[in-house]
């Protein structure tokens, strides 16, 4: 694989903004964009990577895409509705995820940050797991192990350096397993996630940045979170950088699968900068009309990453029963998670104490009995 | 005289602080256009101009390492952490350098740097975002620490703090931001010290002492023992570093009973220097210990628990009876 | 048994603990050739493999948040930060990931870390080399905080800390590195608690409790204390996180006077946390307040007058005197 | 002004070791070291610079170079007769310092690391600050305003965001001052350092960051610290990087003096990574026979910076005279400079209480009052 060509950015000059649209003409940075299909469905040919998916393949992306999509709104629905405390809506950010997971093998270790639901539905993880957390339930919830599928992590970016770490475990145990590391646009600004990047680097970890750059952090546009775009940090750093269209499910799948390839055999990380767009809002508690335009957003509803793999499907062949059957499942699966999220109920503090430390402590056992009392007492009267 | 949320009382006197020096500049997380994620900052970068109300890339170090050195530059930046629980990753700038700085140089270099941080749980909200790192704080020598309970108390110190030559982290109770309301005169001068503390009601019997978004549970818990015939003394510290131990010591000398309440954990807490120091001090005074109200000492939990985790009035009050049993 | 210092004993405990499990790994700075900047890591390199003992970049927070990593692969990483001044960096992977862990995955995953970190001064060092920072860490639930003051305390907890499920920071006494030298059985048992105190020297008139560098303070006020016809416990806390309240409170109670000493500042140190729990757990049995024999609430000073901030045999008995006088 | 040539670095690879001996041949990743006087003394011409300093001028710096170096051998002996509490040494790298502090004007702001010694004296401010500090009478000492020289930072690249905000408020106040960055190889690895690069960028502040790649970061090799080096990781924050030889006085000059030209002209921040050599131990507490061998200290010997400089100077006719001259000058300052050392008393303990907040502190008071009793008492025995 002459990859060469695919991860070597050009370099960011010293003064120049993020071009408004990544798609329009040849980026200001000079870091081309990897596209297999544009927006209007038609194949792009590109000298690297070629698409890698087959039509079965991509109609089972196309489900979980579509399924994660409905349960995304659920998930906007039932917040309004004040049964989840918030949620982080990832619509428009569906090919980003699934390309980029479904190029992994089942062993491959994920650290998602926090919009990764989709991934969380790839997994075959019971969706429920992120409403749980959503609702106040738990703060983490499902088998890491058992899914290779880490937690939620809400302290932008931290996550990456457990990813890292956890990729020099594989190397020291010899193993051939790859992690993906997510992250936004914005977290690329925190310090222990370049400190992530340097280590990943400098210990060989195989680990896969992925940068979801959906063009903002909350409010903050990327012209004013840096001036030098994720795929040019990467060259800083030491490894190969790579800017694809993040609304593309080939170009994402081709390029993380050729990164996975690469760490595999042992040349270490990639950075993959999966440029998208968050449709939504950041969370329900945001009000996205302060700082974008309507002609911005529309213009990347006309990107939609769902729209863009179902008329391919169609074009191969994918049938209108099949789309319906879908839709069917889809208000089916909702209406089912919708039923278990108002049904869900947390554990009792006391029952927390177990998990403040492993080893028993005389100290949290007493201060538990004093709670249990104080509330059985309340509960008393 | 109006009448003004918390929230609206900070940024009013925020607005007030920069339309009187104008070397007073804002950094944080989306301060700027969306105006803060509590909204805090809302209308002043349309007023003052992007060039004094500056969004900052998604790093905590970074706001409050380059607020540093604006301040040693002759700017007096007013910083936002968005969150209690993000305010870690800068966490060596603030103990190891803002805090510092004087003392580092002799005095010739002070570091006149505020940093906003809402806090507090019962919000309702997901990991990180109920929390009270107070107690992470004040073991730093250097640091003044500030929390408001009122609107009018919040518009007087977030002047305060900007006007302060020392670094002033305002932990501001983000559950009051939108619930409390209250009058505010916006003209009164805001030149009184920065660390006293204030006793809300007066009583004989026990003093209910807290800050910041306990004030009310205890302000609640007086009016109940009120009516069951008891006189409590309530104190604001509204400084919690340092701490105005001539109010806190003639209370606890004159009521004889403590409880100290936060919703922090219990461990290390604002309340054990309280208890450790009440006792050192007014021991003959006391009739029975200083207790403790406290979060629990686990870390902040779901928040569908999170009312068994904050001290309630029924807390408070149980705390009450065990200290006038004594 | 075996004539070894403090740091040697380290080694040797850690050296034990890492032929006993081959997850046990270490990272940290200059750890690898350099045997780190105090040497305890000396010779684990050549034993162990660049594999098991891993030079890190600069960076405290990717030392830990690896470490944090590789524990979620099996591994047990033990992490060197090199000076307790040098900490903070790491401060957001130690208090927001590696603490909560377990509580964050409802018990499914722990963080079975350690992190050694050098700490105490009178060290004769410049800035940020002789403090004290662990009341930084105390509030933490979810955190063990341990720290010996003996070789072979060292040789014991440094392995009881690999073996623990839970996340442990050790405190190593590093004025004692060199310094102190002590029996150790190589062949000992390490399979005892990790947080129990330890009754160092019986008394009966008042109780002196500490931690660390400070025993040999204490030890030494406790003799000076005999010859003067006064007999003083000496209690040895070990775990400064969990506390071992059960010794604690018994000496308090038996004694009835306690002074509790430690480098750190006074405001929001252990000693307050200790202080805060006696006197309401054993009000009754006090005959005086608790009192607290701390580091100044200051910036820890420049070396060449460091000895007027850490406590003192005088400071210490100067206390005691006034605990007597009650 | 073209400099397009001299800040555009080609990419590191993404896992090319950096090279042992970075002026032996092409370097592996390719950037060029810029160099105008080889370590043989002789002129080397470049494609962008060209040096910019007169033989008065070169006499002046070598000047403060021989005079701090005598005095950096004056810190270790005083150490190791425990007069010191520590000693960083900074021979070898005195070109790299005085060749970027002399590039600037009297105004612009340096932010040291702590091994700038003859930055210090070049500002013309007593060397005897630095050896307070070292003598653990002080944390830091001299007046940083008056002479634009900012206190010695002791954790690692802290300064640099601070450094970042000084420049910030330069911008704010429209002045065309700029502010010098120093740090080390090892420092580049922390997260805030890698802060202070994004933000300089994003808000475009005046400051250049001096690298000064001594090789190591205590025993630690730039090999286990980056697989990117310096040079390399600015342009991925979007600023230019440069790497220059930093035991060449012209080239670190020449290149810093083009990097202040542009932040004065609002171009922003620049990195400039001097590849130089610390010959001592990291401090007197470190043993460097423990990670590096003879053979490679006596190649860096060989590149001496004062032998450099003091060669050019001979052949541009300073006299022997001159040398012999400067040799007592610096006896007669080292042992002025070792008697003051000696008579050095700290202040008190109480007077600390002054420095700890600016506005009176009841709390405060009330105990210095007892320390000070207590001390008096002490006293009284
Ligand atoms: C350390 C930290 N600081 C601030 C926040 C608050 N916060 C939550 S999400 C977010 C923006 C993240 O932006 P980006 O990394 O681009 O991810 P996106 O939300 O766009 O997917 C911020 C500032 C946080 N969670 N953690
Ligand atoms: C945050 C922090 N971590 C660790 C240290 C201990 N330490 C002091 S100097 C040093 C190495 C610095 O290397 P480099 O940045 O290359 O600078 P040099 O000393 O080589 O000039 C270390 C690890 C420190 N001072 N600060
Ligand atoms: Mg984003
Ligand atoms: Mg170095």
């Amino acid at each position: 694989m002459t990859a060469t060509n695919a991860w070597t950015p050009r370099i960011v000059g010293p003064a120049s903004e993020p071009p408004d649209d990544p798609f329009a003409g040849e980026p200001a940075d000079g870091i081309e964009t990897v596209q297999l299909l544009d927006p209007d469905a038609r194949p792009r040919r590109h000298h690297t990577y070629s698409p890698q998916l087959t039509v079965d393949e991509v109609r089972e992306a196309y489900r979980t895409m579509f399924l994660s999509r409905r349960l995304d709104t659920e998930g906007t629905n039932l917040q309004r509705q004040g049964q989840l405390a918030l949620w982080a809506p990832a619509k428009g950010q569906e090919a980003a995820q699934i390309g980029a997971i479904s190029a992994l093998r089942a062993t491959d270790m994920v650290y998602p940050s926090y919009r990764e639901l989709s991934m969380v539905m790839h997994r075959g993880l019971d969706p429920i797991g992120v409403f749980q957390i959503m609702r106040g339930i738990t703060h983490a919830t499902w088998d890491v192990e058992a899914h290779r599928m880490g937690v939620f992590a809400f302290v932008v970016g931290a996550q990456t350096l457990q990813a890292v770490g956890y990729g020099m475990g594989i190397t020291l145990d010899g193993s051939d397993e790859v992690v993906l590391a997510c992250l936004g646009d914005g977290a690329t600004s925190e310090g222990h996630v370049n400190e992530a990047l340097n280590f990943a680097a400098v210990y060989r970890a195989p680990v896969i940045f992925l940068v979801q750059n959906n063009q903002y952090a909350i409010s903050v546009p990327t012209a004013q979170q840096f001036r030098g775009a994720p795929a040019a940090r990467a060259a800083g750093f030491g490894m190969p950088g790579v800017r694809v269209d993040g609304n593309d499910l080939f170009a994402v799948h081709a390029v993380v699968a050729e990164a996975a390839a690469r760490a595999r055999a042992g040349e270490g990380p990639t950075l993959v900068e999966a440029m998208t767009y968050r449709i939504g809002a950041h969370t329900t508690a945001d009000d996205p009309t302060r700082y974008r335009t309507r002609a911005e957003e529309d213009l990347w509803v006309g990107r939609d990453p769902l729209v863009r793999t179902e008329r391919w499907l169609r074009e191969q062949g994918t049938t209108d029963d099949w789309f319906t059957g879908l839709a069917a499942e889809a208000d089916e699966v909702a209406t089912d998670l919708r039923a278990r999220v108002l049904a869900l109920e947390p554990q009792g503090i006391t029952d927390l104490y177990d998990f403040v430390l492993a080893e028993p402590s005389a100290a949290l056992a007493e201060e538990r009995e004093q709670v249990a009392a104080y509330i059985a007492g309340l509960e008393g009267r | 005289m109006v009448q003004l949320t918390m929230a609206k009382a900070i940024t009013a006197g925020l607005t007030r602080a920069m339309d009187g020096n104008e070397h007073v500049v804002t950094i944080g997380q989306d301060i700027g256009r969306l105006g803060g994620v509590f909204r805090i900052t809302d209308g002043l970068q349309e007023r003052f101009g992007a060039r004094r109300v500056m969004d900052s890339p998604l790093a905590e170090a970074g706001i409050v390492g380059t607020a540093l050195g604006m301040a040693q530059r002759g700017y007096v930046p007013v910083c936002e952490i968005q969150f209690d629980g993000f305010v870690f990753p800068a966490f060596d700038q603030i103990v190891n350098q803002v805090s510092r700085l004087r003392f580092r140089t002799q005095g010739r270099i002070t570091a006149p740097i505020v940093i906003r941080l809402p806090y507090g749980g019962n919000v309702g909200s997901i990991e990180h975002h109920g929390e009270s790192p107070e107690a992470y704080f004040t073991p730093t020598p250097g640091l003044r620490i500030v929390t408001p309970s009122t609107p009018v108390d919040a518009y007087e110190l977030i002047q305060q703090a900007v006007a302060s030559p020392d670094p002033v982290i305002v932990l501001e109770p983000k559950r009051l931001y939108h619930s409390l309301k209250g009058e505010v005169d916006l003209d009164a001068p805001a030149s009184g010290e920065l660390d006293r503390a204030r006793v809300v009601r007066l009583g004989t019997e026990i003093t209910l002492m807290g800050y910041g978004p306990m004030m009310s549970t205890l302000l609640s818990a007086a009016k109940v023992l009120a009516d069951e015939g008891h006189s409590a003394e309530v104190v604001d510290l509204r400084s919690i570093a340092p701490i105005d131990w001539v109010t806190v010591e003639a209370s606890a000398r004159k009521t004889g009973r403590v409880v100290v309440a936060h919703e922090a954990p219990r461990t290390s807490g604002v309340g054990a220097e309280l208890a450790a120091r009440i006792q050192e001090r007014c021991f003959f005074a006391l009739e029975a210990p200083v207790l403790r109200v406290t979060g629990l000492d686990m870390p902040y939990p779901p928040s569908r628990v999170e009312t068994d985790y904050v001290p309630s009035v029924d807390r408070v009050l149980q705390a009450v009876d065990r200290a006038l049993a004594y």
